[in-house]
């Protein structure tokens, strides 16, 4: 079974060289950490960042430069910096290669819920509606069932959803599955992970074709 | 040519209770601090805020929700500020969440004249619902409206007397589609210069998008998440 | 009767300190030179300037550096260059107060012809018809006739049109003429000319409403 | 994310025949002298060229008019070249003219994933035939829809290798807005520079939008109307 750093090391598989990509908060801010020192990509801030860099050296932050997630970040050489508009326009226009977000539900079909509960959390859906109506490539980082051990992998997602049939992957602390046809297609098990552990844990239609590798970390 | 004011006070006047205002800013960052420190002071009620966040409990926007000024809030994320979601979900406070690129979309069309235009983005969400749904390129989009406001404040890093405006980093965000979406925008600045000071390849907001501009003071600019690395020898 | 100088001129007199004004080619450019000293106002190029300057002094123009007639031009100081995008978001989101362009034909309900002769002229509309379509104040500087003496302020025009009723003001090189309730309301007169002329010389309706003064220059 | 290529005639490997270019630049000014030459070199016909302007009889895209490879232009204003109001009134070349503010944003809709927007310019004339037409605040507006184009080829003051852009005056016109909107983005710059010299916050494109970027060589930079005024002795 992944840890978070595990399923962020797992998605930093899937960058090529020369993607542009944007991380969304949670596990996904993690894969920035793992990136194979022999490709170069630039992660994209919704908030107006291209070219994205660590966080600052202590005493060295400053309250004009932070990310999406409001943290105190710094650039890299060759970065940019502009407006919502601008932003939204390389996302909306598909500029942007890979996205990568968390969720609380993801659907056989693809549909995405991870903006709100109703009655209960109401913090919005900034910037997640315009990434998965537009990008092409969106995987999902997420731990494959809830706090109470319910699947979070569904036939339908039973809350408000964020976008419909539009996540590729999703990488799990149990799995990486491709989604595709109505279905999850089961790619690879996390190491010391069966596949009936998966399937007991995934209550949407999974297709398990074949031998399931390990994943590689 | 001359938009100078003295200070937020005098460049405020005119505001009102149930009026419709932007506020630029994601998160803390690049909040107009000087006037919504006026809008606190002033105590109107019943207004319409477009901001892209509520700020936090104590700072920002948060300050006009404890004084219950605000009626409605049109924002795209809220989850930074707990009596936010105490009035929201008690159902005082009105609130519009709307994906944060169509905000700073609506914005921008509000200022340049484009009344609605087409989107993917919340296409079979509860953000679709009662709106115009149509297909361009085998892909549904949903119609949008345009936003504008009576007034819109905007925070600058360097602003000359004839309302043209730069800002430092990530400060910018909405602000320059909200300046030019406001009736009347009124802008704050760090550094007030003489025409011709700044650089005029390299202006973020032209200033025939500002009618009021004023020297701003005691910015606190406050960080929400303040995330380092410890610092190495050589750096 | 007014040459296109005066035409010019007294069109400067209807500029109010702080307005942004665009000019057309042609007559209306040359309201520049007529701006009073006391007031400030500040004129955009719809190819990207706010705080058009003069022309440049011999030697120091700047292929880099036109207005929209592709005229080398300068820069005063608080001026600012964007790209078309933003300049035609200044003209369509009405922030230009005023906006003076030439034409072939003004209706009596305030149509303006400007833009095409069929089978003939195919320049193009450039930026004129954003510009009526959305200007609040518009005026129209243009001789009262054409070169075979047939009138331009038509009660329809015959041309195709660039906008519908958008102009709020002619002024031509007889008369200075309010367009409103489908009609010419004649204002003033050039120095010399009488009201009858000017009726001889209009086609739509005009309305002449008691003493018309003579135009001060 | 090394976009540098040697040359034009590198950076236009894949152009062909019957292709939808977009060509940045107002008048002559800003054009992409270089990718336009190499156009004219490879000899392909057949294209639809989105350009705000024709060039004249013998520059811009006035030298592919004279080759006969432009099959369609679609353009705000053709007025400077003379051999374009021949071949479209013979019927040789088809044209599109579209108001100049609608045509920046159709290309900047193009880029920025809006398929569809609402105007006012053009309502009542020749341009809103076919199209659909609605009431905003009372004003008619017509619909107008996104372009985009196989290869878009912009020009630059200067750019470094990841594509990031700047402009020098008036020259950037039409250049960002095509940048966003081309599938592939060919930059030709005055002055290719190292990631890090160009400031962050000052970027007018920024390199997301670039994927290809090559140093010019050559630049003409004609003026099409040079105006001047005689030099005084105290300047």
């Amino acid at each position: 079974m992944l840890n978070k750093n595990q399923i962020a090391q797992r998605i930093a598989q899937e960058l090529r060289d020369g993607w542009y990509v944007n991380l969304g908060i949670g596990i996904p801010t993690l894969v920035a950490n793992y990136v194979p020192d022999d490709i170069n990509v630039e992660f994209q801030s919704e908030n107006g960042i291209l070219g994205m860099g660590p966080f600052p050296y202590e005493g060295e932050e400053d309250a004009d430069m932070i990310n999406a997630g409001k943290q105190t970040v710094t650039l890299k050489p060759g970065a940019s910096v502009f407006d919502s508009s601008t932003s939204f326009a390389m996302i909306r226009g598909q500029h942007i290669q890979l996205t990568v977000l968390g969720a609380m539900e993801v659907s056989q079909d693809g549909d995405i819920a991870n903006w709100k509960i109703p009655g209960k959390m109401v913090k919005g859906m900034g910037g997640a509606m315009d990434l998965v109506a537009s990008a092409e490539n969106i995987i999902v980082a997420m731990m494959h069932t809830n706090r109470s051990g319910a699947s979070k992998l569904l036939k339908a997602c039973t809350l408000p959803i964020t976008g419909v049939k539009c996540v590729s992957k999703v990488v799990t602390n149990l799995a990486v599955l491709e989604i595709k046809d109505g279905a999850f297609h089961l790619l690879e098990r996390a190491p010391g992970v069966s596949v009936e552990e998966i399937k007991g844990s995934t209550e949407g239609a999974l297709i398990v074709g074949g031998e399931i590798p390990e994943m590689q970390l | 040519m001359n938009k100078v004011y003295k200070n937020a006070a005098e460049a405020l006047e005119g505001v009102n209770s149930d009026m419709t205002f932007m506020l630029g800013g994601f998160g803390l960052c690049g909040i107009p601090e000087n006037a919504i420190s006026e809008l606190v002071r002033r105590g109107i009620k019943g207004l319409t805020c477009i901001s892209n966040n509520a700020g936090v409990d104590d700072f920002g926007l948060g300050l006009l929700l404890q004084k219950r000024q605000i009626k409605k809030m049109i924002s795209s994320y809220v989850g930074e500020n707990d009596e936010f979601e105490r009035q929201m979900l008690s159902g005082e406070l009105e609130v519009d969440l709307i994906p944060q690129g169509s905000l700073a979309e609506r914005c921008r069309a509000g200022g340049a004249g484009i009344p609605a235009f087409f989107t993917p983005a919340g296409y079979g969400t509860e953000v679709s619902e009662g709106k115009e749904m149509r297909y361009f390129n085998g892909k549904p989009h949903i119609l949008e409206t345009a936003l504008t406001a009576d007034f819109a404040f905007v925070k600058a890093w360097k602003g000359d007397k004839y309302g043209n405006l730069i800002y430092k980093g990530t400060a910018r965000n909405f602000n320059p589609v909200m300046a030019m979406a406001g009736k009347i925008t009124v802008a704050e600045v760090e550094e007030l210069v003489e025409p011709g000071v700044l650089d005029p390849y390299f202006i973020h907001t032209p200033g025939v998008f500002v009618q009021r501009i004023f020297q701003g003071t005691n910015y606190e600019k406050r960080i929400e998440q303040r995330t380092v690395r410890p610092k190495k020898d050589a750096k």
